[in-house]
């Protein structure tokens, strides 16, 4: 196993590893959670616009002053940067499952090796409700998995095939966690990169899903960077 | 019948004496923005029971029209997500509640083919997961679908911003949301809205919502969330 | 057969009789021709709000000084009055075909005892493409035709069947003609008025469907009335 | 591949080079309103041929997209209302010119849903009559719909009135007509306007098209018709 690491480190981490996955002119959705922090880390020369589901394009960080007329999906106040819009649910969701939203970042439950996700809902616990995620997935261009590598327990939460209710099948391309990212394509993992302080044996033996390694395997990238 | 030219104002308390008990009454809003809270104060003061609410998510117990639902006045939710308000989940697991889940941009969809006079849509959300269970599935170009019926309900309560005596609606910040598509898909519609102006003060490019969709508006009280959104 | 009328009293006659059959807020769309002289009738007390199918709500008559920015479903220039708006195409079909636009005033080329409308094409001629017709006659809440009784060879255009490829099946409401007023309820064609300059065995003699009589069968309203 | 953030500003020459022959191109306006006058004379210019033309109309022979039609650079025609362009009818009798009809509301929905992402929509519109012919038909509470697939093009040329560098719109007068839908349902989408503002000076809560969806700008010129609409 690998050492265990801080919580909110691991967090930002993940966020951080993430930010640097946009291109220039990115329409990108950020899910709560982990996902939310990556806003923090874009570098500099990248020019991203946050789309939330609510109908918010060209979002800005949180105002000094709160107005709850200008909120995220999450009910979280933000700003509307200049060359931002409002624009109502259809649209926002036309824009979403259309193809025009280039990337969105997502917490998971589980994924699979093949790229399915669950990321909705738990049996048995109360149901909270797909909300928007489960036309992100399907129609953001590129979705984007932000999760810590197990759950709390340790278990596993990339998998061979999700035992949970999923929230859509073969779409997840990327996933980073604090120890490794991995792509999907064409239903295979690879693993890309790993952290510093794990090995390859520690990563197969908290990853229960099959995959390749990339030749080279690198180690991951931007993890002691600094906030942007 | 043809709805008023020149649209009545009236109190909150007034407007939603056109919800009666068994209705079904659709609710703007997203989160904290965008509910017309001043008339769902007024629904939940009427104590009108064994209502379905549809709306994107039943907010919090203690807000909006959350508290429709933790007041008991709610025997069906047709909902994205309603993990916020924890009498949703608990009066559904208690058997007290009705619960469907749409996903978000097949609710909108949804409502939008009722006030559009659309049989359904087929979209791709949700093919291979629970929320095919039940819908006809349809391959077009090689590609599965689920074919979305749709949404529409006795009364609609909604937020815009500003109106004008013929219900012409605008709309402020995310405040939008659900609302514009909302007041196609109801067979009675009230507005909450921040002001009133005369006919002919907005400019009709600028008009979100065709008062001829609008049956009476109802200018924001003075609760604490209405105050702020 | 009944005395022929001036084609210009015709086309007037028609639209001033069909101008009756709006209710205070009624929204009313009008189709190209007769109907369009409809506008010209509207009693004062009467308030009809005019959409048209390229996004005019709340249209007005034509202004002094043509802008081609402010025009109707024909590409007459028009104004917009207080308390109008405009609305892209897909809203303005969702008001059409949702149910909230209260009438439709269109012409006919053929209309059957059971209320189908044939309005769009001939077949071996050019074809115009049926327009925002076939949407209008399905979504108005009322669907009127205003037409002359026959073709200007004399053939009859309200049948038994229709012969011209149909524009809907079902759904019109009433016709007014130079020399009549029918109702189509529950699939039955019903003569309610008659032109003071005709009788009833002449409406029979040029009209082809069968049709029962209203009791009492009266004069034609506001044939002869002053322009409003 | 992400869009520019900032909107290259371009002559109509240079923004319609992106058309190719053999691709489809659609193109906002309804009758004389709302036609990207500028770039469609461009494009009548470039000669470029063998085009599919989505339009709700092909205007009149010597205006607009019409004269693409007469220049005989259209092998197809997607509409609803070809009749007042003449050449339109002439050259489908003569076998020359490929001609699809559809009702002016499915094809509104039909665009729309190729730029939402969903794979067709059921509409009353049309059943008993020859737009039925090789469609499926879907019976829902006893009431018969169409399903009308989606369409979309290559590229979209449409016409709006302002914008800011980001690509954001802003619509006047009935010019608006099918330009915001069109706006979401091409590979590469060119707006004409009026004028280009600085970002920032549209009001969000104004702005109608996202500029996220658009790809060049193009400010009208001084054609007889750009003038006038």
């Amino acid at each position: 196993m690998p050492i265990e690491l801080n919580e909110e480190m691991v967090r930002q981490r993940i966020a951080r590893r993430i930010a640097r996955e946009f291109h220039d002119g990115d329409v990108v959705n950020l899910g709560i959670g982990i996902p939310t922090l990556v806003s923090d880390y874009i570098p500099e020369d990248v020019r991203v616009i946050f789309q939330t589901e609510n109908g918010a394009v060209g979002a800005g960080p949180a105002p000094d002053k709160s107005d709850l007329r200008f909120i995220g999906a999450g009910g979280r106040p933000l700003t509307i940067l200049p060359g931002g819009c409002f624009v109502a649910s259809d649209l926002s969701f036309g824009l979403i499952r259309g193809g025009h939203v280039d990337a969105t970042v997502l917490g998971a439950l589980q994924v699979s090796q093949e790229g399915d996700l669950a990321n909705w809902m738990v049996p048995g616990k109360i149901v909270p409700g797909m909300g928007g995620a489960m036309d992100l997935v399907v129609g953001a261009r590129r979705v984007i998995i932000a999760t810590t590598h197990t759950t709390k327990k340790g278990e596993a939460k990339i998998l061979r095939k999700c035992t949970l209710p999923l929230t859509a099948k073969g779409v997840v391309k990327l996933i980073a966690t604090e120890y490794a990212v991995f792509s999907i394509e064409k239903g295979q993992l690879k693993l890309l990169e790993i952290a510093p302080e794990t090995t390859l044996d520690e990563i197969r033996a908290i990853t229960e899903a099959d995959f390749t390694v990339a030749d080279p395997l690198i180690t991951m990238q931007g993890t002691e960077e600094e906030k942007a | 019948m043809a709805k008023k030219v020149i649209k009545p104002v009236l109190s909150a308390a007034e407007a939603v004496k056109c919800i009666k008990p068994g209705m079904s009454v659709i609710i703007g809003g997203f989160n904290y923005g965008g509910i017309p809270y001043t008339l769902v104060d007024a629904l939940v003061e009427s104590g009108v029971g064994e209502l379905t609410l549809i709306a994107n998510d039943t907010a919090y117990e203690d807000v909006g029209h959350g508290k429709l639902v933790a007041n008991g006045q709610v025997k069906k939710v047709v909902a994205s997500h309603v993990g916020l308000n924890k009498k949703t989940g608990q009066f559904y697991m208690e058997g007290k509640l009705e619960l469907e889940l749409c996903p978000q941009g097949t609710f909108v969809e949804r409502i939008r083919a009722g006030g559009f006079g659309l049989g359904g849509i087929l979209t791709p959300t949700g093919v291979g997961t629970v929320v095919e269970e039940g819908k006809q599935v349809l391959e077009i170009d090689g590609k599965k679908y689920l074919l979305e019926l749709p949404l529409r309900a006795n009364v609609a309560l909604i937020r815009a911003y500003q109106a004008d005596r013929m219900g012409n609606l605008t709309y402020f910040g995310t405040n939008r949301n659900f609302n514009p598509i909302m007041a196609t898909a109801a067979d009675y519609v009230v507005a909450e809205v921040d002001s009133v102006l005369e006919v002919g003060e907005l400019d009709p490019n600028e008009i979100v919502t065709p008062g001829i969709l609008i049956d009476a508006l109802v200018v924001k009280g003075d609760n604490y969330y209405a105050n702020r959104t």
